[in-house]
């Protein structure tokens, strides 16, 4: 169950654009599945800024000196995520979490690929070890516009059996996508699952390659959220359910992992109209 | 774990329209979804109310995205009452509602006057269903969109309507919108119509323009804009409402951030509070603030609840 | 050390209802009084035009302490108008702004229709006003307080009489109030009685009760809330307004903090701005939000602050 | 002139019930008078309280490592108040200042009384060292409610000919206020000037003693403010004119020192029936 956790920060450092803070957080690692994430408040009431923002969880630590802590990867790039990344050791922060549908994991110990985008590279690392804990032998993409967006690359190759990094400029890896390499390594690998976390363009491009090799991806979408914990709707996206008929589920709650073959990327952000309670003449 | 209020020897007990409530906090429709979500933060038994997210006949889609943009001390939304439609509602949500013993206070939605009637009909003998809000801030699809809430007779209309497809112990509560030049004629119009009591206030329409695409940063362009920056707005349309009907039960929201703010609603008029945005920020709030507004009375020397209401304007 | 605008190579120049200025920014009526204190910190002549506060027939006390409250990313005041009355006014503030150089728009109020007329009178042939801000959002004591600018017969009796007793060049602006139900229907009303443009918005009515002695804070009880808190409702009624009149002149305003919201007013259909509250935060203001306009537009690529007026309406 | 100061702290220190806060402010010295004051803003753009806080002015210092700085006292008591309070050495601080009218000096070296009520006191330091300079003597009455609200009484001893202390409650100095002292420290300095700074009803009652004596008083108001720089028209009081009219001014502008006797304190948050263009009957 996800509680609200009146911590402290016991670390922020800067790795490449990001920053990779440590808070106390006491139960978190006991309640975390690869894949939640937790929600941040924005400053104590003085702060205009009411909503928390979502930040997927990178590690759970329980052994700690600080008891339980989690660490978050955050890339600063508006008015919230600023002030987190300005947040100094000793700092208070307040979280709620641990939130979402965690990563589906396979039963059986198959191949998977874990592909990240920039920071979406967070959540894959806990899912690495808990893959590899059922035998699943893991290889790993990572891709980002530039080296310095890379997140996890020393430890992406330490946990996995190769690691592909792909930069839009070509600063690091190869010059390119992810999904440029991702069909090679899906096939070198004999991958059933690709698991994916990055920007909505990747993920779209990630499960149309799964589809192409027929195999199952799982993506962890970022769709805007005002409550990270399903009670105000604005958070929702166009997917197929076990019946055949679209909805407009809430990513906090009903994911941020979503089957790639469930949803309807190309109207992420529409309501298309097929979808149940769609507007109707005279109805909306 | 989950959260209860402190016990506390002041008397924090409402009479509320034929409705007696351990507790004057109530989640705001819309902010609480049906409750089972919050219940993993605070015993949804333990508050006042659950004022459940609007549901209207059939099910509903709701608006594309971006659905929100956040402002100083508030958020804009046009979520467009995405909802399962009333049956589904029932079957699932009020189910489960009664199941685990809550107080609900239904909202209801409707496109036209008669689909506010045949959804308050289903609510008939529901167990669990302490009282109806009926959401008047809708468009009224009928009359060129046009909100219910912003004419006094289309208001008095969807009253009527709903009082006659309800029992008559049904306690009814409309809620008004701000975005009137004179609420107190709203609030005049509903009461006369049959509305038990008033829910005061719904969201003030709201526009953000996003600075990359320089376009209405919401899809439906416009949306109603809460939290607390619109809590001077609330409290004065309280204040004259309780001035123009000094009986009327009065259910206050907007931008309730702490046992204060709830306070200032209470003085104002208010015989009970719902907590809409803030819950976003605290999943905890409602039992929070029920504990806040506890220490205030007493640190006031105040015995109940009932001691604060009004107070403002003696 | 006074602070006046970068250097830009943005056309940062304006055609207002047949005024030219050369910064679309403006101080907002009362947030900065008749430009005297403000000129220590920015040159008062660098900006696009001096609001001054709404000046009245006679000289005024205004209303008792307290006169306003701290709300969350706003706040609420009630002055009540004070001023040294229309005379006074002209042999000192505008004497001394004319003579400075700045371009002044004078905000005129009255108690009734007839003394709006007389306060115009006065202004007729003083040199250094380029325009009128006729501020109809106050209380008409011929009818029971009602505040011109909720009806639109009295905010048209109101401008209708300032146009007769004005020169028939004096660019009018009428300055509406967000308080209404249909804020487009104001517009027209005083649009069609001669007024050449129009100030969007004054402030919303709100009250705060005092936590501590449980009354309304303000001495008037009710007062007007503004700062950034306000600016999701004064878009809207700008870009509402806009788009029932394509042509109509609009000064945008209504809790611009920074370059960034007076581009949010543009885009949604203003053609100038005023800063108000964010003045008393940072009396550098209008020339700080100048610079970040011109900045925003030279990231854009774009050459004239011209070129982003409307366009989410596109 | 004043101007808006981004500055640092440099140092905020517990003492007694207060912090004495001190920022850099680069040409502060120079422009500083005593009585001025300085208004503060209350964090950054994410914070919810958009109007300064004002304080009277206790030191400046130009010749220090940091270049010019100026030292307020802070008594922490509500949400902006308690913000200064917890500010840390390096944090940033926006002030404006110098503000207000100071405190009017005699022309020739009369004895002064300078009476400080609680964190009152700050605006008389540098008001005593003017004083003295101009060959003034002077004697100090401070009072507080308590004793850990009295402020700077190793200070006052220091630069004064007497000191006088007054607590409510008796844990410093006399058991009362300072009212109960001042006849004496006027009769037994001879005194012809009293300045003072504290709550309005120690104002008003000072006025009052001053007034018996037949001296004059000069007293720092503290009304609430919106703008502090004179555009707004929250902070004004009843003030008596040279003419015999009653005026609301500004006592950010036209004060905050005002002579006692033209103060109309018993109206203070009215609006007397005679002042200038107070309302008659249908005009408000
Ligand atoms: C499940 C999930 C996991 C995420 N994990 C990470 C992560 O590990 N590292 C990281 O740096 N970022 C992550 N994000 C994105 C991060 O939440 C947003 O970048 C952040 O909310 C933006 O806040 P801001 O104030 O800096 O920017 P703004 O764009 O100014 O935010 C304005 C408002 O929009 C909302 N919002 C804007 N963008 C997003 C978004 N992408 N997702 C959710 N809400 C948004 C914010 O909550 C806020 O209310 C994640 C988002 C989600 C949904
Ligand atoms: C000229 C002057 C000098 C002052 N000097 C000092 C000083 O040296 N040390 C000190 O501790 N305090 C001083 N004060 C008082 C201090 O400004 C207030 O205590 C402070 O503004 C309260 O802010 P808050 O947020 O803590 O409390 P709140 O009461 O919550 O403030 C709410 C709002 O009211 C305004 N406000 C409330 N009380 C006052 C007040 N007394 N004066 C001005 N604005 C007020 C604030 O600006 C704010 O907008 C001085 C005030 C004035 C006018
Ligand atoms: C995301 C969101 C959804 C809402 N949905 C509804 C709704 O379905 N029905 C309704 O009557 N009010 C709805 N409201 C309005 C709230 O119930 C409440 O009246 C308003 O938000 C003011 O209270 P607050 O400031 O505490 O949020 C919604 C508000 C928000 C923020
Ligand atoms: C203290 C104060 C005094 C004001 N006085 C006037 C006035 O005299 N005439 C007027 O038309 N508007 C007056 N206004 C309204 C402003 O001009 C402006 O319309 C409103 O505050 C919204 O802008 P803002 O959020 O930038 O302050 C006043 C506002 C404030 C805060
Ligand atoms: S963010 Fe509120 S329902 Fe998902
Ligand atoms: S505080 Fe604004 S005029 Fe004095």
């Amino acid at each position: 169950m996800p509680i609200v956790h009146k911590g402290t920060v016991v670390d922020n450092k800067k790795v490449g654009s990001y920053f990779v803070l440590t808070a106390t957080a006491a139960d978190m690692p006991k309640e975390f599945k690869p894949g939640n994430f937790v929600a941040v408040a924005i400053g104590d009431e003085r702060s205009s800024l009411i909503l928390r923002r979502a930040f997927s969880i990178y590690q759970v630590n329980d052994r700690g000196v600080y008891g339980g802590t989690v660490d978050i990867v955050v890339s600063p790039h508006g008015p919230g995520t600023d002030y987190i990344a300005s947040l100094k050791r000793n700092d208070p922060i307040n979280l709620v979490g641990p939130l979402g549908k965690p990563f589906s994991l396979p039963k059986d110990p198959v191949p998977c690929v874990l592909v990240g985008g920039g920071y979406g590279a967070a959540p894959l690392f806990t899912l690495a070890e808990a893959l590899t804990a059922r035998g699943c032998r893991v290889d790993f993409i990572l891709g980002a516009s530039t080296q310095e967006k890379l997140f996890g690359m020393l430890e992406a190759r330490r946990i996995s059996t190769t690691l592909s990094v792909t930069t839009d400029d070509g600063t690091s890896g190869q010059m390119g996508r992810v999904t440029d390499v991702l069909p090679d390594v899906i096939t070198k690998s004999n991958a059933a699952v690709v698991y994916a976390c990055g920007p909505m363009q990747m993920l779209k491009a990630v499960s149309e390659v799964a589809l192409l090799h027929g195999i199952v991806s799982q993506t962890s979408v970022e769709e805007s959220m005002a409550c990270g914990i399903g009670v105000c709707m604005t958070c929702v996206l166009p997917v197929i359910g076990d019946d055949g008929i679209t909805r407009m589920l809430r990513s906090c709650v009903d994911g941020p992992a979503f089957r790639g073959d469930k949803v309807r990327w190309d109207q992420v952000g529409q309501i298309p109209a097929d979808t149940w309670g769609a507007p109707s003449e005279g109805t909306h | 774990m989950k959260r209860v209020p402190k016990r506390t020897s002041v008397d924090m007990s409402v009479d509320l329209a034929r409705i007696n409530l351990e507790s004057p906090v109530f989640t705001a429709s819309g902010c609480a979804a049906a409750g089972k979500e919050l219940d993993q933060f605070i015993d949804i038994t333990s508050i006042g109310a659950v004022v459940t997210k609007s549901v209207m006949l059939n099910p509903r889609s709701g608006r594309a995205t971006p659905r929100m943009a956040e402002t100083p001390s508030g958020m804009l939304n046009g979520i467009g009452l995405q909802g399962p439609g009333i049956d589904e509602f029932i079957a699932n949500d009020l189910s489960w509602l009664s199941q685990k013993g809550a107080k609900t206070i239904v909202s209801i939605a409707g496109n036209n006057v008669e689909e506010f009637g045949k959804v308050a009909d289903k609510l008939r003998d529901i167990p669990g269903v302490v009282g109806i809000e009926v959401n008047i801030s809708c468009p009224n699809v009928e009359n060129r969109g046009q909100v219910f809430a912003c004419n006094p007779n289309a208001a008095a209309d969807v009253i009527n309507t709903v009082r006659r497809n309800v029992s008559a112990s049904m306690p009814l509560f409309a809620k008004l919108s701000p975005d009137v030049t004179d609420i107190t004629e709203i609030a005049r119009a509903v009461v006369k119509a049959g509305a038990d009591g008033l829910s005061v206030i719904n969201t003030l329409l709201g526009m953000v323009i996003d600075i990359d695409t320089l376009k209405p940063k919401l899809s439906g362009k416009t949306g109603g804009l809460s939290g607390p920056a619109i809590r001077p707005v609330a409290i004065r349309c309280v204040y004259q409402i309780r001035k123009a009907l000094p009986e009327i039960p009065i259910i206050g929201m907007g931008g309730i951030r702490n046992g204060r703010d709830a306070v200032e609603f209470f003085a104002a008029g208010a015989n009970a509070v719902s907590v809409g945005t803030t819950v976003f920020n605290d999943p905890e709030a409602c039992v929070r603030i029920h504990d806040e507004i506890a220490e205030i009375l007493q640190e006031k020397g105040l015995r109940s609840i009932r001691d604060i209401v009004n107070v403002a304007h003696n």
